[in-house]
């Protein structure tokens, strides 16, 4: 029979979090570049344009995270296009946080005080110009702090990878369990890993969102 | 390979849709009132003079705030009996949701206390009420309307996430998909409906939260 | 077809249980093991292709299987009407018994005396269809994502009922004798089947050849042996 | 005994030492001017008298009971000491009436039919008795600045403490809140004016403190010491301002 | 014909009818400020002369040509006008160097050179020749706003809008910008200013034009406007702010 130390628990939750980190790295530059299309998109200010994308943003953040995974894992498959555990997470978690980083990018954008785009006018500077030289680097600047900040929701968006089969920290910590019947010990072993990767981003974020409000 | 969408043979299960989505609207009306009213209390705490409070608050706060809900649920549902606290499927659901939700709100809140001019504390002070007086009576109404859209969104957050408290047995909408969908193996239409639910609930909770807002909130602007 | 395909790309892919004991749980490397396991891996011996073993929970191994992301199911499953519409079933290849379990205070020996009792269940499984079909109308049943939280669920004293395999409980027994269910009464005799995609004719004729000298080279004795720790049954 | 008495008043932020030293006695129904250069500690001494900051050395000592950091004391001062803002600070979510009516009924728990009769009486006085259901946000600041004299005034204290309130209002609206100080003052209110409007802190004003680096610098009746200043630092303060 | 030229402007927010047929010349070298009421229009009447906002009926020509809503227009129309706002709304990211020369690299196309000679000749006339290369964010108020006028005229316009640019600034702020403004007139500059200093109004503009209403209410040579203002309107408006 197998016998698990807390060595070994704590070995496969680690070597399990690899796939955590990687998942969350792969979710947060495809939903990033995906959402970043969107900005830009948006900024052409086409009416049909904004419709779609607002209606993409209110789906995707709508509906579980969970009944996503679900579908793009199944769904996708019965209508002929091959997905696996991983290339399903990956879609859901992209789609969902680019849905989310558009929001927070837009936001940005519109925070910005009018008088800014009022004095570009002025001045005789272009759309694409202003956008270009006032409008992104000022909205970049005050996204850095939020982005990071959405980073840890995509970090624990992740878990619910586990529910297709994706053995990443938290389908490994269920999976210990049933070979350990230690849940206690179990979850918070996961619970401590998960703090450990999320934690400090929460931190920057924090830091990045007070050093923002400092500049203004 | 071509699929033949079949919706038909859901027909039969839509009381058991139904069950799920009242059990959803349930856990979301009861984790929205209760995490919230936690969220008020640990805000209060945070700016409270006492440290050994402000340091619970906030321990509390960043621990729920970076862990994956699931795992505070599984926390909750199979760690805690092994400690003697034994809970009901339902019980953990709802308490993981409140506590989740509690976490968030405290954040937003206080955000919202923050924001309050040092004037209205002052202000409050010199009429002679006491602290608490001022918090309540002064501080929280005007910081509820100032943070409100994000309480918003952090609820239907919160909604959306009950469906991951189908994990622990708790027979809610997204249960009710799974188990149709063992029985029926229309996998697809049953999280397609489902899917759809949720979007509708999201949306039918952005309504109500809008009318909230209008009747409670009779001053136009801060 | 999908016998031509597998050959074609010479990989087997085959859903099997980690949460399922003896049938299928993970070792320290967190690598499925157990009887579906070397099951699979025989046939894929045989085939003479490579085997890709997919983990998977009771509620999703028929999805897995009706959307083509394994070809074969190998994951203690029984037959039953319901599943023959959308899956087909191979010969058996394994004997299984599933009961009703619970702690030595539920003094329970027959379906009828669950009424207004809660019993947990694997949902999507045999048993859970079979208890489903027998129990009073006041009995509770709590339906489980997978069979891990099921019996975590046991186990954790979150109920004290469960209905699930008997070999399963024997694997408990051993490791956990404290808190070891006892055996309350028998639900179903439901040995294990292979499932494979509705249709694929040539496939099942295959399987249940392999199947058949597996038990006459003795195969299938020398797996039950090791992992049920009792022959295979004579009228298999 | 003085309404008001500070006896060598120390006050530090930090390594900043702002008020060093104050004396100062205000008797019952006298109305005083402070005037002085930004940052010489006139707000400073204003919120020291009714314990919205503490200080470090001296005594405070109003309507016979010592002004000292302890929460309960404090909030029997508030009944004696009002104070009105610069920003007006009334509540953003209440109407006027409720801000006028919060702290009666919360502090003194008068009962509500009361508690409304004071209030309309108390926006009567100050020409606001059609605004009882008005938000503060609605109102002009002129008219928000009466209202938060009416609110002071509803814990009818015995001194009344007003920190430049006058500042934060168009040139046109400043003469409304003006009249309602002179009102007040007809009615024997003793009143504390921190104020840059050196026509009003010499029309209304019995007496002026002038208050130079943290000290009362020159002090004397209103007409006396604008028409004849003792001090170069008074001399070149009025000179500046005119 | 006249530098700026409104005929009979009108201009709705919705429902809310906010100039109601505006009549104006001004000539070029002229300085004229427009005084009035909080909402009379000033602003409104400002931002539809550089086309900041639409207008509904009438016209303007600035500059031989005509203030109509098309970007292509209104891009060549920004090099004829420019603006200063009363909130400065510098580049923040940017230093003030690169403020002055955004412009004029983008729109103008001038070489890099040449770009800075123009720029540090700029600051050099508002008095910031060694700021060229601070943030906005590291200074006063005082200087933003003449970081502001600077970047205006690196695009030499014809004539410069300048919408109560001194209402942010502390007064003693405000000398240093009105000093750049007079520097200007005397340079022949055509001003539009909207302004709160009577005084200003008086002793810089050649002529005052009170709005009321939405409307030129009354205009003249400023001495002439101040002391011996004709309509009732004026003369109880000047009696308040005075
Ligand atoms: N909360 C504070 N923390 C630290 N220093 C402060 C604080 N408040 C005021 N000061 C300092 O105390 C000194 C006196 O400030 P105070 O506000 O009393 O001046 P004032 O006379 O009211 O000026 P003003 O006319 O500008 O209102 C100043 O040097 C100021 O910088
Ligand atoms: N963007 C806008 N949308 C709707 N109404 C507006 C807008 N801007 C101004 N108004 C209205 O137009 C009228 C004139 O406003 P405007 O800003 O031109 O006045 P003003 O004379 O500049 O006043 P002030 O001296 O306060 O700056 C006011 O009634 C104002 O409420
Ligand atoms: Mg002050
Ligand atoms: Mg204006």
């Amino acid at each position: 029979m197998v016998q698990f130390t807390d060595w070994d628990i704590l070995k496969n939750l680690l070597l399990a979090a690899r796939w955590t980190i990687l998942l969350s790295l792969l979710a947060f530059v495809g939903g990033g570049v995906f959402g970043l299309l969107l900005t830009l998109l948006r900024s052409m200010r086409n009416k049909l344009i904004t419709y779609l994308i607002q209606g993409y943003v209110e789906i995707f953040q709508g509906i579980p995270l969970l009944m996503q995974l679900f579908l793009t894992f199944f769904g996708l498959s019965l209508i002929g296009i091959e997905v696996d555990a991983w290339t399903a997470a990956v879609i859901s978690l992209t789609l969902f946080s680019s849905a989310f980083f558009h929001d927070i990018w837009r936001g940005c954008i519109e925070a910005l005080p009018k008088g800014q785009w009022e004095a570009c006018k002025t001045l005789g500077l272009s759309y694409l110009q202003t956008m270009r030289h006032v409008i992104v680097p000022q909205a970049m600047r005050m996204s850095i702090a939020p982005t990071v900040g959405f980073s840890v929701q995509i970090v624990k968006g992740t878990a619910l990878a586990s529910v297709i089969g994706f053995v990443e920290l938290t389908k490994a910590g269920s999976m210990i369990n049933n070979a350990v019947f230690q849940p206690f010990k179990v979850f918070v072993f996961v619970a401590i890993l998960y703090f450990i990767i999320c934690f400090p981003l929460s931190v920057l974020a924090r830091h990045l969102e007070k050093k923002n409000h400092v500049a203004r | 390979m071509s699929y033949q969408l079949d919706f038909t043979n859901l027909i039969p299960y839509l009381p058991q849709f139904a069950a799920g989505l009242w059990t959803t609207v349930e856990l979301t009306l009861i984790s929205t009132f209760g995490g919230l009213l936690l969220g008020t209390l640990c805000a209060q705490g945070r700016i409270s003079q006492e440290a050994w409070l402000r340091t619970c608050c906030s321990c509390y706060v960043e621990v729920i705030r970076n862990t994956p809900f699931i795992v505070q649920l599984f926390f909750i549902f199979f760690g805690l009996p092994a400690l003697g606290f034994k809970l009901s499927a339902w019980q953990a659901g709802t308490i993981a949701m409140i506590i989740n939700l509690g976490a968030y709100s405290t954040e937003i809140i206080r955000a919202g206390i923050d924001a309050a001019p040092k004037g209205q504390w002052e202000a409050g002070q010199t009429l002679g009420l006491t602290r608490r007086q001022v918090f309540w009576h002064i501080i929280l109404p005007p910081a509820y309307q100032r943070v409100y859209p994000a309480i918003v969104s952090q609820c239907i957050i919160v909604m959306l996430g009950s469906a991951v408290v189908s994990q622990i047995s708790v027979e809610e909408l997204t249960f009710s998909a799974n188990f149709i969908q063992s029985r029926t193996f229309l996998s697809f239409e049953s999280y397609m409906i489902a899917a759809l639910v949720y979007l509708l609930l999201a949306i039918l909770m952005r309504q109500t939260f809008a009318l909230i807002k209008r009747i409670t909130f009779k001053n136009p602007s801060l | 077809d999908k016998l031509t395909d597998i050959k074609e790309s010479k990989v087997l892919k085959v859903a099997v249980p980690q949460d399922f004991p003896p049938f299928g749980s993970v070792g320290t490397d967190l690598q499925p093991q157990g009887y579906d396991i070397d099951m699979a891996k025989y046939l894929a011996k045989q085939l003479n292709v490579e085997l890709k073993l997919v983990p998977v929970t009771s509620a999703n191994r028929i999805p897995y299987l009706q959307t083509g992301k394994v070809d074969l199911v190998i994951s203690s499953m029984g037959k039953n009407p319901a599943r023959e519409k959308v899956v087909d079933f191979s010969d058996a290849y394994a004997p299984f018994f599933l009961g009703v379990f619970g702690t030595k205070s539920e003094p329970v020996s027959n379906a009828q005396e669950l009424a207004d009792k809660t019993v947990g269940v694997t949902r999507g499984s045999v048993e859970d269809l079979e208890l489903s079909k027998l129990v009073p109308k006041s009995t509770t049943i709590k339906r489980f994502e997978d069979n891990n939280s099921t019996l975590s669920a046991f186990l954790s004293g979150q109920v004290s009922l469960i209905a699930t395999g008997n070999l399963v409980i024997t694997e408990i027994a051993t490791r956990y004798p404290d808190k070891a269910p006892e055996t309350k009464f028998l639900l179903h005799n439901s040995p294990c089947y292979v499932g494979v995609m509705k249709g694929e004719t040539e496939l099942v004729a295959e399987i249940n050849r392999l199947i058949k000298s597996a038990k006459q080279d003795g195969v299938l004795e020398a797996l039950s042996q090791k992992w049920l720790k009792a022959p295979f049954p004579a009228d298999l | 005994m003085s309404l008001v008495s500070l006896d060598q008043v120390h006050k530090y932020y930090g390594d900043n030492h702002v008020l060093k030293g104050v004396d100062l006695k205000v008797e019952a129904g006298e109305v005083v001017s402070i005037i002085g250069r930004s940052g010489s500690g006139k707000s400073t001494l204003l919120r020291c008298m009714n314990g919205l900051e503490e200080y470090q050395q001296g005594g405070i000592i109003v309507d016979n009971q010592a002004v000292e950091n302890d929460e309960f004391k404090l909030r029997l001062l508030s009944r004696s000491v009002g104070m009105v803002f610069q920003s007006f600070n009334l509540f953003p979510h209440m109407t006027v009436g409720e801000n006028v009516m919060l702290a009666t009924k919360l502090v003194l728990k008068k009962n509500k039919a009361e508690n409304k009769k004071l209030a309309e009486a108390l926006l009567e006085k100050v020409g606001l008795s059609d605004k009882f259901d008005a938000y503060p946000g609605n109102l002009s600041g002129g008219q928000q600045q009466r209202v938060a004299i009416a609110r002071s005034l509803a814990m009818s204290p015995k001194v009344l403490l007003c920190d430049e309130i006058t500042s934060a209002l168009d040139p046109e609206l400043v003469g409304e809140v003006l009249k309602v100080l002179e009102q007040l003052k007809a009615e024997g209110m003793t009143l504390i004016l921190v104020t840059h409007e050196m026509n009003f802190a010499r029309d209304v004003g019995d007496r002026v403190i002038f208050m130079n680096q943290g000290k009362v610098w020159e002090t004397g009746p209103s007409e006396e010491v604008f028409s004849n200043p003792q001090t170069e630092e008074l001399q070149s303060f009025l000179a500046a301002v005119r």
